[in-house]
This record gives C-alpha cells, structure tokens and sequence, in this order.
C-alpha cells in the first residue's frame, strides 16, 4: 500500500493519532492539522506509527515539534512503534537518536 | 547500466511516486529489506530538499527534479538533480538539518555538487548487499 | 600530488593551525584571495564537524584527524578524515546545521563517505580559478 | 596574524564586544563568556568585526544565540563588518544568508 491516512480522535481524554501507509512531506500539513485538533483538551497524545510504512525527516519534525508542545504545557507525548522491529519506521527513529528522545511505546494495531 | 529516469515536477506529491519507483529497482536488484528501506529514504530526502530548498517559492513551478538510477559492478547509484539556486546554508530553514547526515548515514558515499543546469546534484552509492557491521 | 598531511589531536585548538597549513598550500598555488579564503572556511568546518561530532565525550582523548590536501590537474582536493562513530544526524546538535551546506556551498564538490578506519571521511574539491558566476 | 582577541565593555549604555583575528570554535567560549559580561544593564549591544579576520559556523551560531537573546528583550544587536567588502567575514555571513537576518554596519576600526 502506497496511500497514506490519517486518523485522529479523542478517546478517555487522550489525543490520539494513527498514521497509516506512508507519510512525508505531502502529508505533513494534514499531520499538524490532526494534531491541533487532537491537542486541545488532552494532556497526552499518542502518535499510533503501527500501521505506518514510511515517514522522512519532515514527519520527524512534526513529531519533535509536539514534544516540544508537549513539554511547554506538561503534557505527554507517546509514540506508539509497528511491533515488526525491522520496520524501516523503526529504523528511522533509530538512525536519527529519536528512539532515545521519544517516550517510545509498542503499538497494538 | 541505467536502470530508471524519472523526471517529475518539484511538488511534494510526487515525492511517494520516486519511493515507488525506486523500490521497484532496488527488488529488481534483490536487495535486502533493510537496503531497500535505506535507499527510499534516502531517494525521498534528496527529493524533499529540491522541492523544499531548491526553489524560491514563486519559481517551483517552472522547476524539474530529475531522479536517475544506475547500476554500477557493486553498488546501486541514485542521482538527485535539481534545476535551483544551488545548495547553500539558509538560516531560516524550518527543517531540523536532518536530511544530508541522514542521507550520508544511509549511503556508502554521498556526492554533493553543481549540477549541469547549475542546480544541485545529488548522487548517492549503495551497496548491493548489507555491510557486516550495521 | 600531495600537498599536505597532516594529523592532530581532535581538539577546538587544532583548527586553526589547519587553516594555517592549508592556507600555506592555497597560497603556494596561486588562489585568488576569494577562493583562499573558501579553502580555509571549508576545511575549518570539516575539522570542526569532526571534532564536535566524531566522538563521544570521553573518546576524543584517543581520537584522530588526518587532513590531507592533494593538487589534481585543475582542483585542490582537501580530505578530512576522523576515526569517530560515523556521520549520523544528531537531534541533540548545539549546531545549527550550517557547517555541512556550507561545505557544499564552498566546494566544487563534496564527498561524504565512510573512513577507512570506520569514521568519515569528508573530500572537498576546489577549483584552482573562480567560477565565472559567483 | 593568526591569533584571536576578544575585547569587551561598555560605553555609553551600550555592550560592545571586539573581536580581531580569527575565531572558531576554540574561542566561542571567551565570546560568550564577554557577551554575557557586557549583556546586563545595556539594552543594545555591538559586536565589532572591523578587525577579525575569520569566523566559522560555531562563531555564527553565538551571534544568532545573541540575536535571540536580544530580541527576547526587546533589545538592539548590531554586528559592525569590515569596511573591506570582499573580507572573508563579509563573505562567510553572506553566504549564509546572515546579512539579511541582522542588522549590519560599518566597522571604523
Ligand atoms: N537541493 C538543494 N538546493 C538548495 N539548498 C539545499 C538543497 N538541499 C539542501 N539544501 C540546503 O542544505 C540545508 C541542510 O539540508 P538538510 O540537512 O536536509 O536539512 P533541512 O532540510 O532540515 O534544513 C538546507 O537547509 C538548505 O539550506
Ligand atoms: N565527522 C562527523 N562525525 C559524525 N557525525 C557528523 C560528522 N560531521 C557531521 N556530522 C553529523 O551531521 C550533522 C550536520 O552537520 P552540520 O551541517 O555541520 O551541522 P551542525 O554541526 O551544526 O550540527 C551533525 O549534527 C552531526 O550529527
């Protein structure tokens, strides 16, 4: 699959985002565009990468830059990563030193 | 031995259309799962970088981005040529400053420089197979 | 035909005595005071790159920087080499992420690829005349 | 000359900051220690570059930290540049496209 989705509700008070298929930097205005509306009344968001097959260095700016949001409002941000620990998301995180930065979880999708 | 040309707008688009591409060749090569993820990204960032740095906004849409691939005795080889203002640092960049270590961790060499219409090249050697140490 | 070689200690200190040498070899060919001053710049930031990004705190002490300046027929070729952990992005650099476009801004062209001894291995090849547009 | 030189004080309410030779990442340490000295109580601080003769990316990276700080403030920072227009300090904040981001003066050293 070479789509991309994006999901994004609110579910017992936390932002929730699922990213599926491929995401770069065509994507990455819908990206931010979820994470506002999901940000508003959650203290946590969780970014679902389990179904997301590819993301670039423009996805992981996105990411950071709600870290950082995260952290401005003491807030909490988890990354949710594809079981599979060859998925090439994974590898991403890794090659880049996010995987130590993130609040990493494993996903269940 | 060439293996692909593509020459597409500098849109953001298009950027899963090289992915796609390129994963075809590198199957066509047999690389390895991980190879293969390295060299879409790699490809992509390239790509991402003309589209984003390449072009002053208003002029994107006369721009070209041209992707090639060739197959050398041991290595794959992608080449990223804009038709831009040249590589240089831009302060105001709103990127991390990921993409040109990230692409010279994924290769096995990263070649930057002017390309033919004054633009910038980027050229990118991979292995065929994985190294030992990862 | 080489030049230079020179190894030092990764250290802030060194840097400038590399612009020093290298200035010294521009100068005995001839560079116009622009191109000189592009050669000292470039390779300063490779230096700099290796000594802030090779090694991981502890590990400078044993570290390694060899800087190697060769004439081709029509360019000066300068190689910084490091024995460091290998060129990765780094999301918790203090930089800004100049030191690398800038290289590539500086050079005719620019190569990133592994060290023989594991590390990086930054080639920057300069013209020996300026570039008729600057 | 290969050596470097910081020289900082204040005069006349304003911060002023001299640097003459050449400066990387060795010196940044001692330019920013001498910002920090000459940052309180002025509101405007000038960072000479009449007489250096070098600066790297590092040296570029305290000067926009200066600038942030600065405009933090609300405060003024100016950055005096050799006279000499094809100097490589000129050059290195031109190609940088840092010409454009601060605000620029002659030096008359
Ligand atoms: N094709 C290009 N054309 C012009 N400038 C480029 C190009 N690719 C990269 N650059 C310059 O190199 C800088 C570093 O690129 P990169 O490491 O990918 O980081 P980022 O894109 O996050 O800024 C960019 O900010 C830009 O100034
Ligand atoms: N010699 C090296 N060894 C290891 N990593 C390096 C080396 N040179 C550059 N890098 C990596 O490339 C990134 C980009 O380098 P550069 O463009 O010079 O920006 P900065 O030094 O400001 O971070 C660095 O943050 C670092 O992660």
């Amino acid at each position: 699959m070479h789509g991309s989705q994006i999901e994004a509700f609110v579910e017992d008070g936390d932002g929730v985002v699922i990213l599926r298929g491929e995401h770069d930097i065509a994507t990455t205005p819908d990206l931010r565009a979820a994470l506002g509306r999901v940000r508003t009344g959650s203290d946590r968001i969780l970014i679902d990468l389990g179904a997301c097959e590819f993301l670039d260095s423009s996805v992981l700016g996105v990411l950071i830059g709600e870290l950082r949001h995260a952290r401005e409002r003491a807030g909490v941000l988890i990354i949710l990563l594809p079981r599979d620990h060859a998925s090439p998301v994974r590898r991403t995180l890794e090659l880049t030193g996010l995987l130590d930065v993130f609040d990493v979880r494993e996903s269940v999708i | 031995m060439r293996l692909l040309r593509i020459c597409l707008a500098p849109q953001p688009e298009e950027v899963a259309m090289v992915r796609q591409a390129i994963s075809g060749v590198g199957e066509a090569l047999g690389l390895s799962p991980r190879l293969l993820s390295d060299v879409k990204l790699a490809t992509s960032e390239a790509c991402t970088n003309a589209i984003v740095h390449a072009y002053e906004d208003g002029e994107r849409g006369a721009g070209t981005l041209v992707v090639l691939a060739a197959k050398a005795p041991d290595a794959l080889v992608v080449t990223v040529t804009d038709g831009g203002r040249g590589i240089a640092p831009r302060i105001d960049s709103t990127g991390l400053g990921l993409g040109l270590p990230l692409i010279a961790a994924l290769s096995r060499s990263l070649v930057i420089r002017e390309g033919p219409g004054g633009g910038t090249e980027v050229e990118m050697t991979f292995g065929l197979v994985e190294d030992p140490v990862p």
